[in-house]
């Protein structure tokens, strides 16, 4: 592969530019893919519709070069998250075709707590990296496995070793709720 | 959620040690690549996995067009109806899953969370300024988990029956 | 312009080994099957010991009527077989077969990027399997979900393990930093991850999601001409996938005498002689019963390589 | 004590090993097979032989053969001699859908009208095509083998051993006495 000709400014197949259109491109399409979990009356086809938002969402962390968390993206809640949702309604009863009892009748309710919390995150990062500047060029920037794995294990150990108390806890909680009584359950 | 200054700074500093030797950009003649070239590097080959992607669509979509021109159509009744061993379906095609699916799955969440640490962990841990320290961090990390897995399996969990 | 060639050269590329291997996997099967069971297999289809019985199936495959249940949920069904199919196509650019860059592309996260893609192919299982309105079928799907998920995980640890010992993420990275102990010193990882992949693959003794004699075809049962034809694509291009990567991490893709000329060639002579243990597993062993599979990946393979990764760590903070 | 894990390895190497031997598929079209002496392929019939005496239609366990005859009469051969009656055969099939290969037919054959023939492929694509009538029987007859030598060490069948008893008895008298 020859390409020398190329410096940092230069045109790959996308150029700057270029990703920053994708950039929006994408993220139109999950908002509408959201839209389409939210309102959709058929149970299955949200969730998979959420796969879709949720793989958009992956690809615009590559497109921030963050590579590492785009594909863990890919790997828990497209992969995993998702398939748990899907268990969780073959579980219950997902008919193929709409449910009529999809619909609580909160929408107005559902839309204000949902703009509330939009609004809250987007304030929140917008306050938090007011003035920040973030390098987003993939050479070893924030993005990056190793960078990652570096500032992990330098500055955040603490709330590293924390998860893992979270993880265990979520383990024994799910094992307690889903466990056969040892009696009744007789019908 | 703001990094700290110094933090920051130690994250350059880190930064930039890496990128002396940063272990994926080495091929086998050893030659080092250039900061910018590894930038285009990184949407090149992105828009090259899209690529492929898009191929993967296009190859799909040719061959079930391929199909549809070749095949013939001539559905009947009883070919359109749920296939279960030769007599007609019985009531609907829904059955009720078990619960230890979900708890399976339910750990497999947990579990993964618990491996995708172990990727950015494998990059550094060996390198300069970890070593040890670090290895004994993953072992209380990974120990939680174990005894998480020890108690599923003191419950019968990964039971079937 | 001579970028986009490149570029364009690499996706044909892809796309032809893509389209070729697993047909090339499928004939191998057919015949060592055949042969193990003392049987000659296909010896009519093109001529010389049928060896065109795979593109004749492709043509038989390609002139059947595609049927979607009355009952299916028509747009998931059909969708089905391009979400199964299509991680295995993605995840074969990353894998590098020869040293200088013969790759399709070198990704950097790219151990991580090709088990967070092959994860997503569990999807097209399950919607496959709901969406058929079957009962068998969504047995099948739930089976074959869980069991991916359950095999992930090991595939998952195994992977970190080499990845530890390499200290990169990046495949050609991995393989430029082989030596051949480590075939040894990844021994345990290897096996576990071989055999997670093979029950990822839903390949015999672990094919219960298509167990016949109990859920007919599980997922894939209503399914039929093109559609089935992508399905079973998708488990061939998958044994070439697993094959390729058992290599290229455990293995020491390239590596072998003259690498530097023709080592493209060990990647696939690895692989193909990983391609022929598979093949050889699914005729020599049985089915495992459903419980038996879940077990096996819980109690046996995760503390196995949980063990690997003990043992990577500490060898390798005790060399370096 | 049992090494574990070598039921897995000793099943790969009996499979490993059956790949390397030759394999025992016979290849049918291409090769005929080599049949077995008094192979049941198909029944077949020599006419001549019968004289609709009906014994194998009578016999047969499924009802599959079908036999129509009338009676001729024959001039008397000698002049003031009686006239004789004869069977003569119209028709005679056997419905291969029902027959199951039990040979009883040609058991009770009393004058060897009917022979198991070694030949098998008279597959046809519609059931009622494999009552096969009396001409497709009496083609069968020519794929008829001879009868299978003796085994050496048998005795010798009746009606040789008889014939010899004569010869030899012939032989021990004297032969002055034959003439008086």
């Amino acid at each position: 592969m020859n390409v020398v000709h190329h410096n940092a400014a230069g045109s790959g197949f996308l150029s700057p530019t270029g990703v920053e259109i994708t950039f929006v491109l994408v993220g139109l399409v999950v908002l509408g893919a959201a839209l389409v979990t939210v309102t959709t009356r058929q149970l299955v086809h949200a969730a998979l519709w959420l796969v879709v938002a949720l793989g958009g969402i992956a690809v615009e962390y590559l497109l921030l070069t963050a590579e590492f968390i785009a594909w863990v993206q890919v790997l828990i809640y497209v992969g995993s998250v998702v398939v748990l949702l899907l268990f969780g309604l073959m579980l219950t009863k997902a008919p193929i075709g709409r449910s009529p009892d999809a619909d609580s009748e909160n929408r107005w309710v559902a839309l204000g707590v949902a703009l509330a919390a939009a609004g809250t995150l987007v304030w929140v990062v917008a306050d938090a990296f007011r003035s920040t500047w973030i390098d987003v060029h993939p050479a070893n920037g924030p993005g990056a496995t190793a960078v990652t794995g570096s500032s992990l294990f330098r500055f955040w150990v603490l709330p590293f070793e924390a998860l893992s108390v979270l993880l265990l806890a979520a383990l024994v909680g799910a094992i307690v709720l889903s466990r056969r009584r040892p009696e009744g359950r007789d019908r | 959620m703001r990094l700290g200054a110094d933090s920051g700074q130690a994250l350059d500093s880190l930064r930039k040690q890496l990128s002396k030797d940063p272990p994926g950009s080495l091929d086998t003649a050893g030659q080092r690549v250039s900061e910018g070239r590894r930038d285009v590097d990184y949407f090149h080959g992105y828009s090259v996995v899209g690529l492929v992607a898009v191929v993967g669509v296009l190859f799909v979509a040719a061959a079930l067009a391929g199909g549809r021109l070749l095949r013939p159509v001539v559905p009947t009744q009883e070919k359109m109806l749920t296939y279960e061993c030769g007599v007609d379906p019985v009531g609907e095609g829904w059955a009720q899953t078990q619960i230890r699916y979900y708890v399976y799955s339910y750990l497999y969440v947990i579990f993964a969370v618990d491996a995708v640490f172990l990727f950015p962990w494998a990059t550094v841990f060996a390198a300069a300024g970890f070593g040890g320290t670090t290895l004994a961090e993953m072992f209380v990390f990974l120990g939680f988990l174990a005894v998480g897995l020890l108690y599923a399996w003191k419950k019968d969990v990964l039971q079937w029956t | 312009m001579n970028d986009t060639l490149d570029a364009l050269l690499r996706l044909v590329a892809v796309l032809v080994v893509f389209l070729v291997l697993p047909l090339l996997v499928g004939q191998t099967e057919h015949k060592v099957m055949a042969h193990m069971q003392g049987r000659l297999g296909p010896m009519y289809a093109g001529g010389f010991h049928g060896w065109a019985q795979l593109v004749a199936d492709g043509v038989k495959f390609a002139q059947k009527e595609d049927v979607v249940p009355a009952d299916a949920d028509r747009r998931v069904f059909q969708l089905a077989p391009a979400v199964a199919l299509l991680p295995y196509l993605v995840v074969l650019i990353a894998i590098p077969v020869g040293p200088h860059g013969f790759v399709g592309e070198a990704v950097d996260a790219g151990l991580f990027f090709v088990l967070a893609v092959m994860g997503v192919g569990v999807l097209g299982s399950l919607m496959a399997g709901w969406a058929s309105a079957n009962k068998f079928s969504l047995l099948g799907a739930l089976r074959s979900a869980a069991q991916l998920m359950a095999y992930e995980l090991p595939m998952l640890l195994a992977a970190a393990s080499v990845a530890m010992a390499a200290g990169t993420l990046s495949l050609p990275g991995i393989v430029g930093q082989y030596h051949w102990w480590w075939t040894l010193w990844q021994l345990m990882g290897g096996l576990v991850f071989f055999t997670a992949g093979l029950a990822e693959l839903q390949r015999p003794p672990f094919d219960m999601p298509v167990a016949d004699s109990e859920i007919i075809f599980g997922a894939y049962t209503e399914y039929t001409g093109m559609r089935f034809a992508l399905f079973l694509l998708s488990e061939y291009a998958g044994i070439v996938v697993l094959c390729g990567l058992t290599t290229v991490l455990f293995l020491g893709g390239w590596h072998g005498p003259w690498a530097g000329s023709v080592g493209w060639l060990w990647t696939l002579l690895k692989t193909a002689v990983l391609a022929f243990v598979v093949i050889w597993l699914r005729v020599s062993y049985p089915r495992l019963r459903e419980d038996q599979l879940m077990k096996f990946a819980w109690t046996v393979l995760i503390p196995v390589s949980l063990a690997q990764i003990a043992l990577t760590g500490v060898v390798k903070v005790v060399t370096s | 004590m049992p090494v574990p894990g070598a039921g897995l390895a000793k099943g790969l190497a009996v499979t490993l090993r059956t790949m390397t031997k030759k394999s025992v598929t016979d290849r049918y079209p291409d090769v005929l097979p080599e049949l077995p002496p008094r192979s049941r392929g198909v029944i077949a019939l020599f006419e001549e032989n019968c004289t609709v005496c009906m014994l194998c239609a009578r016999e047969c366990p499924d009802w599959c053969i079908y036999i129509d005859s009338h009676k001729e009469t024959v001039p008397a051969a000698t002049p003031g001699g009686r006239e004789r009656s004869r069977n003569v055969l119209d028709r005679f099939a056997i419905d291969f859908s029902l027959c199951m290969y039990c040979g009883i037919c040609i058991e009770v054959c009393p004058f060897d009208a009917l022979f198991w023939s070694p030949e098998f492929e008279y597959a046809e694509t519609d059931i009622l095509d494999l009552t096969h009538e009396r001409d497709k029987l009496r083609e069968w007859m020519w794929t008829v083998p001879a009868p299978p030598a003796l085994d050496p060490a048998a005795e010798e069948p009746k009606e040789v051993a008889a014939a010899h008893k004569a010869a030899e008895k012939a032989a021990a008298e004297p032969p002055g006495e034959d003439g008086a």
